[in-house]
């Protein structure tokens, strides 16, 4: 029985796991990712299996863990960092946007950069500063990035797989609230490119795009639709950079509508973008402007003004509401 | 290291005591015991707090046994004019300088982002989250009180000088590290004050540095000390010494205190994962409390102070416990009002926005 | 007589130093801001004028340099920090966006970072890796900042000024190429807002908004089309973070078309945040999409190649026409 | 500070030379003129590039003379299988590595961006201008070393080991302080070797240190040695032995080379603005050519000899010149080719667009 169901915690620890099995130069490094298994568990047992010469715990400095990997990779190796917590890849911000993701263009091609660096991000958790924050228009402004994030555990495991194989720098962003929730997982088959975004549920009056934590809100708020008569096609985008857009303009030529939900901040944003690119691409189908639903551009309140802060499937409604009244 | 009091609550002899022992014989009872209050204040304050993070009535509890030595030592050690920049431990250095200890609570009850001010807490600033970001802001408010020419003037009851408090994890990061650089340059009165409590959650203070963290200001041109973290004399005796010099124009100065952190490194960890055995039990033979009381006694507090310490503590734990439990939810335009202090076009926008929306479902529902 | 003729880079250093004499608080720190008047020689005299204790060469580290400045500012002073150039603020970008941008909001307002951040950005001067770049987009997404950058003299006199007096962090975009051209700055009057947009051009057509050196691109563009019988509005934004849209949108009211123009990547950046607000504010008066013309999502070329990767006059009226051509 | 040669070009005796003295006594004739061959190399070619900057045919020059003794006694202390990361000033280093002098014309003439990889070089890698950045990733390098257990092994002939670089100013870069932690904590087989040029553009190294950089290890369990920067000798003698040391497994070193930039920091920049008066004049009489000469001259070199390694270095810069005058802008293409390693949908449609963009003109024209 190829398929089994797991939290996306478990999922990546497999995924992890599988990497290094596979290739010798897969390395795990970062803060408590050895003994502890991190502070989510993601790489827990990998240090017993695998020995200290494969997985250890830098000393405490992100721009000193992004750095150190990328002369790992430099030599043939191919780390997979942890960032601790969302939060806290701003001192390692000049290592991945000056060094790591130029490298392989400074030497045309012939020193690759593959380095994972893994980041649980988001909200929901209830948590203190910095420790539920969405920096991903950060990294998908970056040239010479790719940025992932999946929403469920078969695409975690699939995805973090393809990301230790490539041969680019990949950003992969964990939606830390959805570590815990159980799915399945098909060991067997993987169905989808790393790159691709997925048609999550299909539906004929409005399209609804977001990734990782965000789609489960989508889902939600898509079926209260259904029961109002409204018929809500949810796209997760999985990559974020680059991003896959045919899918999306595909269902937004069938509903001529489009809300793009994420928890970032929304100016200058991944939802941004998405709007203006499907504007400029498919203005003569839209019957109403791309509508986004963000977190406030605040930064990320106390944990208790949380509910208000992120978008939750009624702010979704709203928005579809607002699409369709066009 | 420096150890002025060992660990059966004897004062010591030699070097150190020679060099370091009139800070403490100018001491008085009061004071000395004014350390243990604060010290049982501290960890009987951590223990409730802890229970209400189980409770469910906090997000996290950022424990702080085993460190009441280090924290209350160097805290006494300052003067009302210095300035304290904290990492996010030193909950008992705050209440010394007169910060409630609700504020703590409501920080870590997800009700503020911050909570106070140095104004309102005796020059006690915020907590930083970002390992080691505050040991740059301390030195560049040091800079300012020598722009200001408000320490160095040759008068210690007026010149002003800051302590900045770090963890043994928090020295690898780049900006600790910068600051030692800005604050040799400049030659900031400003005190680096390194809690080693062994461990950076999971992670031994090996992993960080192989000599020990006391070292760390020389090749920055900065002398350091080790202190025995877990003796209160020592922290509090060698502190002012550095503050001292620091106020008085002689540069900046850093201090590695030796101790341990006895609880988890938040409710949120598990120290049975990473702690090798007997290690806990060797440090609870070292609490800092132990020593000191064998101190006090040894010099003829009487069972009833003890009591009435104890009981004060439980008292000032009960009461904070009480009001944080009171603390609700703010109102949601803190979300909006203060991220600009001038006015802000996007943030009336969004937070008329947040408003229509909220109103919308009171209409609905009536 | 108020009004002279100097270049912009002479205009900033007047500006710095009448806030110099009017407030004792302000203080330049930098690398080489000192004895040298900084690579640019923006801070050229202020040392002999004010003395070491206002005008200090910082140790060599932009977190060190940002961090004690957020220090400073805690006490009272207003300190003007000088990033060398575009390319090495991001070694401070940890301190600028976890610290500097929300210290005022954890507390409560009550400690403001009044600390004003120069960055000599953009291209066009030849110049190798890490010295022509357009960060904007990474600061504009970032909440508790405020982004400006003029395009001619006289607005850098004022909006330094202005800057310099906001109670906020201001990321301040000086375009390097624009510091020798010469134009007029009146030192009496002060016409606008720090953060308004301006109408630099009137047309009816098409709309074209860009900032910092890009504007004299877009003069330089509607020129030639006026030319070719085409009439182009220029709009030059001046404030990235936040966006004055009334006047944009007014514009488009009247020609139906929006081309947006930067020398950043076009992925996620403030092109993207302009496209996507004006389609959802006006998304009836559009008669095309909102086009924009940004350098490609690539690292900044080897000069020899930068004339082919900014946007030039041509790129612009590419860009009118295919507008024009719905 | 440890000097072998004095500035007449005299070897020095005493402890310094006790130590390190045999690494020079096993240098052959060949090799120590092989030093000054490089030092004119480096000198002669230096001056012509400057030339070349000055005609508008290079965007920048980045001067070295002053730092040939430091720069070419490091490099000859590298075995073959060494690695060398250097700053951005290291003409010399990859010369002697094998690097085409052209490549690096050609990066400062604006038509790549990198120009070389570590093995077409023989393990000198690219340039890094974002300051400190290579130190780290020299120490994540030399952490791969240990992985693939090619150090430290017992076989100097094979073991590997590395060289970093990097500048006075450099060294206050948190990144910096974070190469030394992860160096000192994973004990890699790695030098970091200072070049302490006195400035940093204009800021003076008093700005960056009040004390001597070689002790900016000790804090991190790193030992560190002064060396006179304009002494071919110790350079080549103190750098072997740090090297030797970290191949067998003995961690890492710092070394600061004391030296002196004679020129400006770059083509773009006026020293005039801040150079003491004298100060030139002073480090032009310690010209590390001249103390070199004499010693060679001491040993009976030839004007033969000399007037040859003039005429050699002449040709290689004159060849040098006259082939980077042939560079040319690379085909657009380039911008879009390697920012990915796999295939990227989006560079194929810039790639696409910017093609279809610059035909569109040539319809026009036609
Ligand atoms: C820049 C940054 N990286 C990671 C973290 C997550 N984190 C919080 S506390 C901690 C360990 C700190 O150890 P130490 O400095 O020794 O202080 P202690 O907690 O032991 O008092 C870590 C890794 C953080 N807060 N900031
Ligand atoms: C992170 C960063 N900040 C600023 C600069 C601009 N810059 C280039 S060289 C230089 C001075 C470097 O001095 P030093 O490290 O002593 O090396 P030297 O140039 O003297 O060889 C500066 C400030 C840079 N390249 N990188
Ligand atoms: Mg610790
Ligand atoms: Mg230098």
């Amino acid at each position: 029985m190829t398929v089994q169901t797991m939290p996306m915690a478990k999922a990546l620890n497999a995924a992890l796991r599988q990497a290094m099995l596979d290739d010798p130069k897969v390395l795990l490094m970062g803060e408590d990712i050895g003994r502890l298994g991190g502070v989510f568990r993601i790489t827990e047992g990998l240090l017993d299996e695998f020995g200290e010469q494969r997985v250890f715990d830098s000393p405490l400095a992100e721009s000193g863990i992004v750095g150190t990997a990328i002369g790992l990779a430099m030599r043939g190796y191919r780390p997979v960092v942890e960032i601790q917590f969302d939060g806290f890849v701003f001192p390692a911000f000049d290592q991945i946007t000056t060094q790591l993701a130029r490298i392989n263009l400074r030497h045309d091609g012939k020193v690759n950069m593959p380095v994972v660096i893994r980041i649980p991000y988001g909200g929901h958790i209830g948590s203190i500063e910095h420790h539920q924050e969405s920096p991903e228009a950060y990294f998908a402004h970056t040239p010479g990035l790719r940025v992932v994030s999946p929403s469920n555990p078969h695409d975690a495991y699939w995805m973090m797989l393809e990301a230790i194989r490539s041969n680019d720098p990949i950003i992969f962003l964990e939606p830390k609230s959805r570590y815990w929730p159980k799915g399945p997982v098909d060991f067997a088959r993987n169905d989808i490119d790393l790159h691709a975004t997925r048609i999550m549920r299909e539906g004929s009056d409005v399209t609804v795009v977001g990734h990782g934590a965000m789609v489960s809100t989508l889902l939600a708020a898509a079926d209260i639709a259904a029961g109002e008569g409204k018929s809500v096609e949810v796209i997760d985008l999985r990559s974020l950079s680059p991003i896959n857009y045919a899918p999306i303009l595909e269902s937004v030529e069938k509903t001529g509508r489009l809300v793009v939900a994420q928890e970032a901040y929304g100016s200058v944003s991944v939802g941004s973008e998405i709007a203006a690119t499907v504007t400029e691409r498919a203005f003569y189908t839209l019957n109403a402007p791309p509508i986004r639903v963000s977190a406030f551009d605040t930064p990320y309140p106390p944990a208790s003004l949380e509910a208000d802060y992120l978008p939750s499937p009624d702010r979704i409604l709203e928005a579809v509401d607002r699409a369709l009244a066009y | 290291m420096v150890q002025l009091l060992d660990p059966e609550g004897r004062l010591t002899s030699g070097a150190d005591a020679e060099r370091y022992g009139h800070y403490i014989s100018a001491l008085d009872d009061h004071t000395l015991e004014r350390f243990w209050r604060d010290m049982v204040v501290a960890r009987t304050f951590d223990r409730s707090a802890a229970n209400l993070q189980r409770q469910g009535q906090l997000a996290l509890w950022i424990p702080s046994q085993g460190q009441e030595a280090a924290q209350v030592g160097s805290a006494h050690a300052t003067r009302p004019q210095d300035h304290i920049f904290p990492s996010y431990r030193e909950h008992i250095v705050g209440m010394i300088r007169g910060l409630d200890p609700v504020k703590i609570l409501a920080l870590l009850r997800g009700v503020t982002l911050g909570g106070w001010t140095a104004e309102e807490t005796n020059r006690f600033h915020q907590y930083t989250l970002v390992l080691a970001s505050q040991t740059l802001h301390a030195t560049g408010y040091a800079m300012g009180m020598q722009l200001d020419g408000t320490t160095a003037t040759g008068n210690p009851e007026s010149d002003e000088a800051l302590i900045v408090y770090f963890g043994d994890g928090a020295s690898s990061q780049g900006d600790a590290s910068e600051a030692l650089v800005f604050a040799s340059s400049y030659q900031t009165p400003q005190v680096f004050f390194i809690q080693n409590n062994q461990w950076a959650i999971s992670v031994p203070v090996a992993r960080q540095s192989r000599v020990p963290l006391a070292q760390r200001g020389f090749g920055f041109g900065m002398p350091g000390t080790r202190i025995d973290g877990n003796d209160v004399l020592a922290s509090y005796a060698v502190t002012r010494d550095a503050l001292e010099s620091a106020r008085a124009g002689s540069g900046p100065a850093l201090i590695e205190a030796l101790t341990y952190r006895l609880g988890a490194h938040t409710t949120a960890d598990d120290p049975t994962k990473y702690r090798p055995a007997g290690e806990l039990e060797f440090w609870e033979s070292r609490d800092p409390l132990i020593r000191t009381r064998a101190f006090l006694e040894s010099r003829g507090a009487s069972a009833a102070f003890f009591d009435d310490v104890d009981g004060e503590a439980a008292d000032i734990a009960a009461d904070a416990r009480k009001r944080s439990l009171e603390l609700t939810a703010p109102d949601r335009s803190v979300m909006f009002r203060h991220v600009y202090a001038e006015a802000h076009p996007d943030m009336v926008a969004q937070e008329a926005w947040l408003a229509g929306y909220e109103a919308s479902f009171a209409e609905d529902a009536s």
